[in-house]
């Protein structure tokens, strides 16, 4: 029993941490609201670099043969930077996808997307928009438990806005091909895989935000002066924060608790055995997303007024918590799979 | 206690319910914190002041019905019963206006309250400064007595609709030496004096509803100073008083959006988890109970000729909070889409829940935050002990 | 339009607060736990003189013909002092039942019970005892839709233990005999008007029961010292007790409403058309319910250990708070009941 | 990182679950919290001793058998799942132990520990007074040096156990002139010494679980101070934090709660209102994030050997809101039936979800209130300024 990660796993997240603070200041989420992406492709291509996006990928597809473990880490140093793009639905879900479908297939695109030569946009049931699918070079789309990769040439997109505009995507119109990549029994495998991927991947995000947004918040409070007092030395501040600070705690385990649980199993065997990898996932979604949301509620509430303007950076990573927290099933979707499951 | 409509409200309710049908748009208007929003607003109020809707409980020579406190109450159920425009006057009408008309002279009522009313004057409110949030004692901007009139220099923020608006009402600082509460004086200022710059500011939802508002030796008249030269703060705390209370959240505006909710569970609802059942209908009572405080706190007032008392702060604190809950439980119904902003094509009710979510976020910080409403509510109502 | 009640209402709560002020210190209720009544009984007779057990009885059965509105103030009174008593199942439900009844039955027990003669005990279907089931001299029980007088000689009691003690009851078991008071749509309508009447009544307790919470911790917090300054001038104290006043003052309009409704019935027409009485009656419940329960919990807490031990007198309120919140349905069973009628 | 158990910790496991099957009572015992019980938990205590279970983690001269931090889990875990009887014993030897082994001299080890850990002395906690509860600092409770030894005087309250055992370990002032933290020494006392005197309290729920103890010029010998005299703060403290940490509440315990309540939902959920079903998630998957924080703290000690760091206060506030949200959720779903109390016929589990409920209640006030645990979690972990 060991719930810790490796020091090769910490050394891996630092340097992803180390280009993230140099690449992607909150100025580059606010120009990628305004449609300038020159620096998120930036940040893409670093990531490329440092093996991140096909860290899924098996190296003879020029990736790293690692796991969702060894990603989940990353993907709360790219929530805590609010680094636009499509990480989750790119390294988490595409990459591994692509790999278990293998073939021409995985060998024609995975060390393509793994070096950011292209981009993969992945649509799945329920979710609002295919992120980044203008963009793409290839659509990975479900119709049913058919999986389909669909040329972009052939779909047309309806552009939608989100309340975040980092988040770029919309609905897309096609017609299912006649080969399609998976199909009954395998295809819904893969889906349900997919799914737990992108549900897990971003609740890693949502603890970096939730991170990200205690941390300026904490900043604010102790500069922030009113009543001749740091706002941050009043009750009512020190106790929201210290909530945030219980919950980000206690989301935590269990969002890296799910990562082991896809990449090798379920484990842990002890009293309550009604466990397994989708509850897991399930657990680590709701409280990673409840506990981004309080963040979010308590940091824009201790900001007051200058949280509320535009200009300042507070709602970059708040919109995005809002869309990640809702993205993939939101708290009480998991809850009531998880009550499904123990009930 | 009797709780049936009068004759006479039912039919001013009925006088109210069909104009507003006849007269409201059908497509909901552009924002009214946005440029070409607020100028359509102005149309709408415009059209309202003429049909004498604009300012119903004043008296008739300002524009107004005379009514009472429950045609008031009335008259705002039915509006946004209607889905109306949001009031792009209302820091007028309900913040300054009742200030005029306590502590106003005759000729000030007289000049100000009939062009608000029309809206030809468009007032904003200059409370807040970078230093003075919360704590509204720490004001500094600097009002210096001059041959007839005075000269104000500093710095107001977060001034709502302050880009839009004609005529700001505010604290300045009159007596130098004099700290705190002290030797501050409410001032009106037209924001088209020499020395006045307005500067707009976006919102969390990108609409530019903030303004920041410099003062560089603007002068202005010795009559642009409502109440006693150093009586500000009691003056304005009587401003205060009223944003907090009854009249900026009136309980038609969460009946309306409780009712909006069911509506939306109604379109969702078969797929939505069984547990947001128990929160819409906790957001429906809280609704429900807001209005009937209200009409609790009228008949009091009513009843004993008293004006609003501490129950002000226990108001602010409930309808802030119940406002954020209503659209945080419309959000989960949404589930995925919840994300979709207005301008998505396959945004429910045209985003609506997204944007007032966000707007909702406002009300526990505005007005006096909600933590510094709980020290109030500590303290006045319940008599603990100050720090 | 006027919601407020008159001033002869608010005299005779007033009269109601003097007498329980006088004979129900919190020593009677204490002394109730060990099983003394004289106190409580005492109270009892001091009601019956004020005339307030009968208050729902005609003036022919010696009432004074007023309504649940009328008594609506006085029950808030009695759960601030925490008189123990069924006085809601004897003055709100026993009571205009057998006037319903009418004819003999209630000619016969009305004036007995109203002037303190005898004592009636109800069970209501889906409560955990009947209320001093001991004691009574009549017994008002439901078989389905069938309303029966039973005669206690008839039952057997299986004494029950209440978390607060000076509830005092029992499960009855009993032979349904040959003639019933009501039956079928006549029965369920009596019965309907008894639960509803029962659930509005205790609502109008907790309000006076969280009252008291409230009170007796501001006085605490006040009086108690740590770190060199009272308690409550810290802003975690304030703040929670702030909330609890918050709570208690939107819960109260909900409750004096609902007593409106079911003496004179729905009214007050406007946007939420689809309120019944039974809507209003569950929204008082529920508010009223939870707000009593945020009290206790928040005194409990404010009050640190001194609160936790039996010989301070906290307990008292707070286990009466704990079995009135869930008798009747609790905060959760009327807002299902809400949801069924609103969605 | 590897989430499987070792074959060494699973034998472990299934050594402790087939004694503690064999073993546990049948029937539970009645409180440890009345006379009769704790003379009955007292055997169970002693039966646990013998067969080498009731103190796992300690040296095996002293009657444990060197298990490491996981199988600590491990037991508790088997201990919970198997409903054994709680430990009388656990102020002793969850509280004062860990401070004995670690400011104890050989000779305080070798005379206190197996007679703990044999349940032959039964030891309570003397932290508060009337007037120092949340503010220890606060204390009063004097200790006067004389020849050979020290003269206590004053009083200890919300002794817990106080009134069943023969020991306290606590805190009092052996320097009149220091203040606040300063002068306190940490003794170690008889209660059957002259001039003392325990008087038993009882608690919320009717058990005599509380008791105050008087020192009326109580003489102690010179080792009855454990650690450095003056440096009682720092000593206690190291027991506070075990308090709050890892010790006191373990995992298993809270993951046998939801177990059980999981249970009853079973039996009573088709009835239950549609909304408690989230609640019983919530509570369920915080009885996992629970054991699995500890799971990664217990990871990091022994990776880093480091003691248990500020995240104690963090698990303080955690666990007790956890248990109290677990039990409120268990109340809900039985309903009016919730009231009745051990001893009631019809009580559902003999009311253990009652008593369960006044006893989570003391959670977030003792070791510390969760308000001053919000401070340190503020102040100590994310660095927020001091008052």
């Amino acid at each position: 029993m060991r719930f810790r990660f490796t020091d090769e796993q910490l050394e891996l997240r630092d340097a992803v941490r180390d280009l993230l603070a140099n690449e992607c200041p909150a100025s580059v989420v606010r120009a990628a609201w305004e449609g300038d992406m020159s620096g998120p492709d930036k940040v893409w291509a670093g990531l490329c670099d440092m093996g991140v996006v096909g860290l899924m990928a098996t190296e003879a597809h020029g990736g790293l043969g690692l796991s969702d473990l060894d990603l989940t880490l990353i993907l709360t140093e790219v929530g805590r930077a609010a680094a636009p793009g499509p990480l989750v639905e790119t390294a988490v879900v595409a990459v591994p996808l692509l790999e278990k479908i293998g073939g021409s297939v995985a060998e024609t695109w995975v060390p393509r997307v793994a070096q950011g030569e292209s981009r993969v946009a992945v649509g799945l049931p329920g979710e609002s928009l295919v992120l980044d699918a203008s963009g793409a070079d290839l659509l990975l789309l479900w119709h049913g438990d058919a999986l389909h990769a669909v040329d972009p040439a052939e779909v047309s997109i309806t552009v939608e806005t989100s309340v975040d505009r980092s988040r770029r995507g919309g609905r897309v119109a096609w017609e299912p091909g006649p080969q399609p990549l998976a199909v009954g029994e395998e295809g819904r495998r893969l889906l349900d895989a997919a799914l737990e991927r992108a549900a897990l991947g971003t609740a890693a995000m949502l603890l970096g935000l939730g991170r990200h947004l205690l941390d300026v918040t904490v900043t604010y409070a102790t500069d922030r002066h009113q009543f001749g007092v740091p706002i941050g030395s009043q009750q009512a501040i020190k106790h929201k924060l210290a909530d945030v600070a219980v919950a980000l705690a206690f989301a935590e385990p269990l969002v890296h608790r799910a990562a082991y649980s896809l990449a090798r199993g379920p484990a842990l065997v002890d009293e309550s055995a009604r466990e397994t990898t989708a509850v897991h996932v399930s657990m680590a979604k709701a409280a990673a997303g409840d506990a981004a949301e309080l963040a979010a509620r308590h940091a824009l509430q201790c900001h007051g007024a200058i949280g509320y303007s535009f200009e300042h950076d507070l709602h970059l990573w708040m919109k995005r918590v809002w869309a990640l927290a809702a993205a993939y099933g939101d708290a009480r979707m998991h809850r009531e799979r998880i009550a499904r499951a123990i009930l | 206690m009797d709780l049936e409509f009068t004759p006479v409200e039912t039919e001013f309710r009925a006088e109210a319910r069909a104009w507003l049908e006849a007269n409201v748009p059908g497509e909901p208007l552009p924002s009214g914190d946005t440029r070409e929003g607020f100028a359509a607003h102005l149309e709408w109020e415009r059209r309202l002041f003429d049909a004498q809707w604009a300012v119903v409980s004043w008296p008739r020579e300002y524009g107004g019905r005379e009514a009472t406190l429950f045609e008031w109450l009335i008259f705002e159920e039915e509006y946004y019963r209607a889905g109306a425009p949001s009031r792009v006057t209302q820091n007028g009408i309900f913040l300054l206006a009742p200030t005029v008309f306590e502590f106003g002279t005759q000729i000030q009522k007289d000049t100000l309250l009939p062009r608000m009313a029309a809206a030809e004057d468009l007032w904003c409110q200059g409370w807040s400064e970078p230093d003075a949030g919360s704590d509204l004692a720490g004001i500094k901007a600097r009002a210096t007595k001059v041959d007839g009139g005075w000269v104000l220099d500093g710095q107001k923020t977060w001034t709502t609709r302050g880009a839009f608006s004609t005529h700001l009402f505010g604290l300045f600082r009159s007596d130098p030496e004099a700290e705190r509460h002290r030797g501050l004086t409410y001032f009106l200022v037209p924001l088209d004096a020499d020395g006045v710059t307005v500067h707009g500011v976006d919102r969390l939802d990108g609409d530019e509803g903030f303004a920041e508002v410099f003062f560089d030796a603007a002068f202005v008249p010795d009559d642009a100073v409502l109440g006693g030269i150093g009586d500000g703060w009691k003056v304005a705390m009587s401003t205060t008083g009223s944003e907090r209370g009854l009249t900026l959240r009136s309980p038609g505006r969460f009946i309306a959006t409780a009712t909006r909710l069911v509506d939306l569970w109604r379109r969702s609802g078969e797929t939505a988890e069984p547990g947001l059942r128990d929160d819409l209908v906790r957001g429906w009572i809280d609704a429900q109970a807001y209005r009937l405080f209200t009409y609790a706190t009228v008949s009091d007032m009513v009843a004993t000729a008293r004006p609003m008392g501490v129950e002000s702060s226990l108001n602010k604190i409930f309808w802030s909070e119940m406002d954020v809950a209503l659209h945080e439980t419309a959000l989960a119904l949404l589930g995925a889409d919840a994300e979709l902003d207005a301008g998505s094509p396959h945004a429910s009710d045209g985003g609506a829940w997204m944007k007032g979510y966000q707007f909702a976020l406002a009300g526990p910080i505005y007005a006096g935050t909600n933590e510094i409403q709980r020290n109030v509510v500590a303290e006045r109502v319940l008599g603990l002990p100050r720090k």
